[in-house]
């Protein structure tokens, strides 16, 4: 599959727009500017855009708690987004979900979710309606290594390949679910392994190389929007942050982490844009854009109002 | 008006829905061919297909799973859980998936499903087959919850369930799918969130629900005999909860006897107790607020045990006396 | 593995008590002798016999809905499993259980269990509690095909494979979960494949040769003695009878049904028993006395006295 | 004695156990090197080792179950469950396995084992990480539930919970963890099933519970100014539940405020009201049972909604004016 130099550097944007909103994030968390908790996704932002690229807009998709690459990857809109993370009205979840809760139903995001393995039933449940109503749409559904020793899990996936639901099932495996290396929660080397079990192919990619996440992802959404049933895509990564905010990082080397900022998948995928020939003052006005974005997307969740408590009862019930 | 089971009532309720709205469907265990469990689904797969009638594999979390991201992409699942004890397994997809999106999403999501299943004793299934605990939905909010007691009801109520356009929790009794009762033809509803008078008295309230509001008739007919007039009211929906219709009787009667089959700690009679307790009708009262419910046991087998484990007949009579007394 | 001429017998008994114990609850039940429903094994002897005849007298079993034939096989007594049935208060579980929570906890029978896959757990927490004791316990978990589509049974079995629990799994797949066939439940053909999600031996054998299912398990019994962990172990049988009590077996033919009765484990082990020079006479004699057994129980059951109701209360609290 | 921190009296209660007992061991997510996402059993793993403190894959219902297992046969586990909200994932393993197996056996076995985790908002947690919902536990006969309020009251509970021969739900709450009180060294108990007045008064009754107890205390001390006497019952347990010591406080001070945060709806205060409300305390009562509790929404992010979600000093003085009004 070749691409075409408008989606090449449309995976490159994304993976920028990913990197600088959860590094901009990192800094108010740090300075205390945002409540609560939230997962960052810095290093990761290959197999999120990869795999996202490989679907149509119509298309859709499940989320985690790790989440906001996802979103932004699905047309996610950044001012919403921060507006969120701050707890503005203006934010996708009018301040009421942050950043665990973050979905963008016209974009097709399902919505991030706070529990590890929720949305993977979710998933296969909007694949079903799929099926049933015959719309043609591919739901592609992410979760971490951990995810995969949820009950959930297995129950969905297995119904997914019984029923040859229209899902592709995206595993970034980061080699830890929190504390705990996959190693230690698995007695299978890969997240892919699993797919055995349920008789639907496992593909092991280099999550870090967003062409050839989404190479393998294409493959897994045509098969499934042909009714050939689901896949499970094993996407090695790792996450160069603390798990959420507060971790010392105990579990694992300085070492370690060095290694993987070494395989960072935006640096990798500059140098191969410019090895094809891509000029550097593209690359260099698309990050400038980027900043800019950013920056003007934070304004103006800064500058968005707080919700009203005397709506705190609003969207319980439709 | 035709005389029917309660469980064919539910079954016309459905099926009609189905006939309506082709986003309608039906998922859980061995509700295809085989018809469900207690026989709800019967004929429903050879009308419909194995499209909209579906067997799944043992996975009650995936079952209610699948419903919720059905329902956020504009489907109108129905899922089946065999026994209402078994809702503990897709408690996770319910109560923080399906119940919290919509708020969560801040409002922007529909979950149009409906999870419904049998509860309750008095079949020997003992105590994995046999709870009764639909309090424990209505404590999450964004479901709702119904537990029809008449077959009227349960073809009414499971028509609005579908057509609402939030979670529902559909709670049916065991004992209650061979009850008879009237019926009409077609389409009507019954709404959610509405207690129902189902017998006019002055001397004393029994709130009721589920099977246990044909037990409390059964009891006010015979304190008929003995000339007391006792009003009986359906409770239905315990969320939303009607308690105006509850506290205006009370205001009418000035005693008030709630019975329920689930354990009595922390059962949802507790939640109307305190309900009248708080409210107007306080002043009314002419004697303590009495909870007639399950014991704090779980099922047993035995059938006498089993009947001891929750309130019978002549148990109600028997509280009602007390509370008159 | 040869078995001694004692063990051949005591398997063949214990599979004729099964099959009579069995047979007799089914006459009570449609002599509306019984209340509440049932679920009766006839045709699965052999691999709760075979799998069972494997293990220690001190080992544990956690059983199913389907549970008499475990219950007998791990020693259980005729005379208080009928009086359970029976809702006596001489009953195993003094009435309060009935069919599908028959527990003997003496005899390492830590209960049948009314969820599906809701033992599985239970007996990865047994074994647990072995490696923490260091007690040299071998704890095997029966269930049925359709318990692998089961949450609890992933989340249990991946638990046990990373901690290398001494446990053996055993799923008797008798081809149907209620009225749904395995391969409607799951696209991998053998239950036993599931074992690859967790790297860890998966074996097929045919449940209803006796021996064979006691050679498998044996060994998997011995690798989890030594530490090496987990197995699952499927055993390929059917199950005579409806599901339960009221069950019209709309979903499968009479064909199959006599098919499967055609491959009577008790008839063809009785044949293997003759042909290895074993007198017919042996057998009669204790066919006769199982009969005999299992009056004798029934008799005890029926004239053992009810629990009271005053004692309704007892038992919920230790 | 020592000031100590909420969150380090409950680990020297379980340290100590641990040193006492060796069947108790830990069972959890992130339980061990990373001494568990609040911090609750660090140091543990360094000093028992990885067979006492057992980190475990993600799976919370084979976490209780395991817990149920090894219960089962004479090891007394504590399982560690992140969240509370998680806790519906274990549900069946708690509700229909370990709560129920002693009852449905005869009562032959025992099945003691703790589970813990915390609950409640005030963190910016979201729906998913914020739920209170003990009252669904103490629904389920079979379990015991209670939620210590103070350091001096979770390290003795935590002792009696271990020692306990059945499942108990441990409730804590994520903003108890850093509040400080007196404990004393070394071994002692907290019975479960007994409430505890926490402040006398004359004028007025509250229940509170974890989290409210603190905020209920504050209120007390700001009516004081006021000359309005309050007491303050911490219930402590909800299941066993000590009404007793409810109702007498009741008689004595004729008015009542039940303080939770929880939702409103079905939530355990109802059960105390409901208890009340049909005890000798009800001749006693000089106005209405009032009831405050968190909203019916899920917890939602903002700071400041979240806030008003649920109870807090402010609105405890208000509602105690207007039981006194
Ligand atoms: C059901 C559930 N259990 C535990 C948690 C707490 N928790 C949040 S993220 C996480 C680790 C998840 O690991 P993984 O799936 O690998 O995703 P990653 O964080 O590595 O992206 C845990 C244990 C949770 N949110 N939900
Ligand atoms: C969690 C749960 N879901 C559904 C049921 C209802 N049910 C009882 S047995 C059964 C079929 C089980 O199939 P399998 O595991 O293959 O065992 P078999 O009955 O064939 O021995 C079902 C669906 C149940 N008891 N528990
Ligand atoms: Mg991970
Ligand atoms: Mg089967």
């Amino acid at each position: 599959m070749t691409l075409s130099k408008e989606k090449k550097l449309w995976m490159y944007r994304k993976m920028h727009e990913i990197r600088n909103f959860e590094l901009e994030v990192d800094r108010l968390f740090k300075a205390n500017l945002i409540w609560g908790t939230c997962h960052l996704s810095v290093g990761q932002e290959a197999s999120a855009v990869g795999a996202i690229a490989a679907l149509d807009e119509k298309d859709m998709i499940t989320s985690t708690h790790r989440g906001h690459g996802h979103c932004i990857a699905k047309g996610g809109k950044l001012p919403q987004m921060f507006a969120e993370l701050l707890g503005k009205e203006t934010g996708y979840c009018r301040g009421r979900g942050g950043s665990m809760h973050i979905a963008d139903l016209e974009m097709g995001n399902l919505g991030a979710n706070g529990i590890v393995a929720g949305g993977i039933p979710i998933a296969t449940g909007a694949a079903l309606a799929s099926k049933l109503k015959k719309d043609g749409k591919v739901t592609l559904c992410f979760f971490g290594d951990g995810a995969t020793s949820q009950g959930a899990f297995h129950e969905a996936v297995n119904l997914a390949a019984v029923m040859k639901l229209p899902v592709v099932y995206v595993c970034e495996n980061n080699l830890y679910g929190m504390s705990v290396p996959f190693k230690k929660a698995s007695a299978v080397e890969n997240a892919a392994d699993r797919a055995k079990a349920y008789n639907i192919p496992g593909i092991i990619v280099d999550g870090n190389d967003v062409e050839a996440v989404y190479n393998v992802v294409k493959e897994a959404v045509e098969r499934a929007r042909k009714g050939e049933g689901p896949s499970l895509i094993e996407a090695k990564t790792y996450r160069w942050l603390g798990h959420s905010k507060s971790d010392p990082r105990v579990y694992r080397t300085r070492e370690e982490e060095e290694e993987w900022k070494q395989k960072c998948p935006i640096k990798r995928y500059r140098q191969q844009l410019i090895s094809e020939g891509i000029e550097e003052e593209v690359l260099n006005k698309i990050e400038k854009e980027v900043e800019d974005e950013i920056k003007k997307a934070l304004e103006y969740a800064q500058n968005s109002p707080e919700p009203k408590v005397e709506e705190i009862m609003e969207g319980v019930y439709a | 008006m035709a005389e029917k089971l309660y469980i064919e009532a539910l079954r016309e309720g459905l099926r009609e829905e189905m006939l309506r709205d082709e986003n309608v469907f039906i998922i859980g265990e061995d509700v295809g061919l085989y018809g469900g469990a207690f026989g709800v689904t019967k004929g429903l797969f050879q009308e419909f297909g194995e499209n909209r009638i579906i067997d799944t594999p043992i996975s009650e979390a995936a079952i209610a799973g699948a419903a919720v991201g059905a329902a956020l992409c504009g489907m109108r699942p129905v899922a089946e859980i065999m026994f209402f004890d078994f809702f503990t397994i897709a408690m996770d997809q319910l109560v923080n998936q399906g119940a919290k999106n919509r708020y969560m999403f801040g409002g922007k999501a529909k979950v149009p499903m409906v999870i419904r299943g049998p509860m309750g004793c008095g079949t020997g299934a003992a105590a994995q087959h046999s709870q009764s605990f639909p309090a424990v939905f209505a404590h999450f909010p964004g479901l709702k919850v119904v537990m029809p007691s008449t077959p009227y009801d349960v073809k009414g109520l499971i028509k609005s369930a579908i057509r609402d356009n939030n979670p529902v929790v559909f709670v049916e009794h065991k004992l209650l799918y061979w009850t008879k009762g009237e019926v009409p033809e077609g389409d009507y509803t019954v709404p959610i969130g509405k207690a129902d008078v189902k017998r006019d008295g002055k001397d004393i309230t029994i709130v009721a629900g589920s099977i246990m509001v044909r037990r409390a008739l059964e009891a006010a007919q015979k304190l008929e005999e003995d000339g007391i007039d006792v009003e009986v009211v359906d409770i239905r929906s315990l969320k939303p909860l009607d308690l105006r219709t509850v506290v205006s009787s009370v205001k009418k009667t000035g005693r008030v006897l709630i019975v329920e089959d689930d354990p009595i700690s922390y059962g949802w009679g507790a939640e109307i107790a305190a309900g009248i307790a708080g409210s107007e009708a306080f002043d009314y009262l002419d004697a303590p607020i009495k909870r007639l419910a399950g014991l704090d046991i779980p099922i047993p087998y035995n059938p006498n045990l089993e009947k001891h484990a929750v309130p019978q007949v002549p148990n109600i009579i028997e509280a009602v006396r007390e509370v008159l007394r």
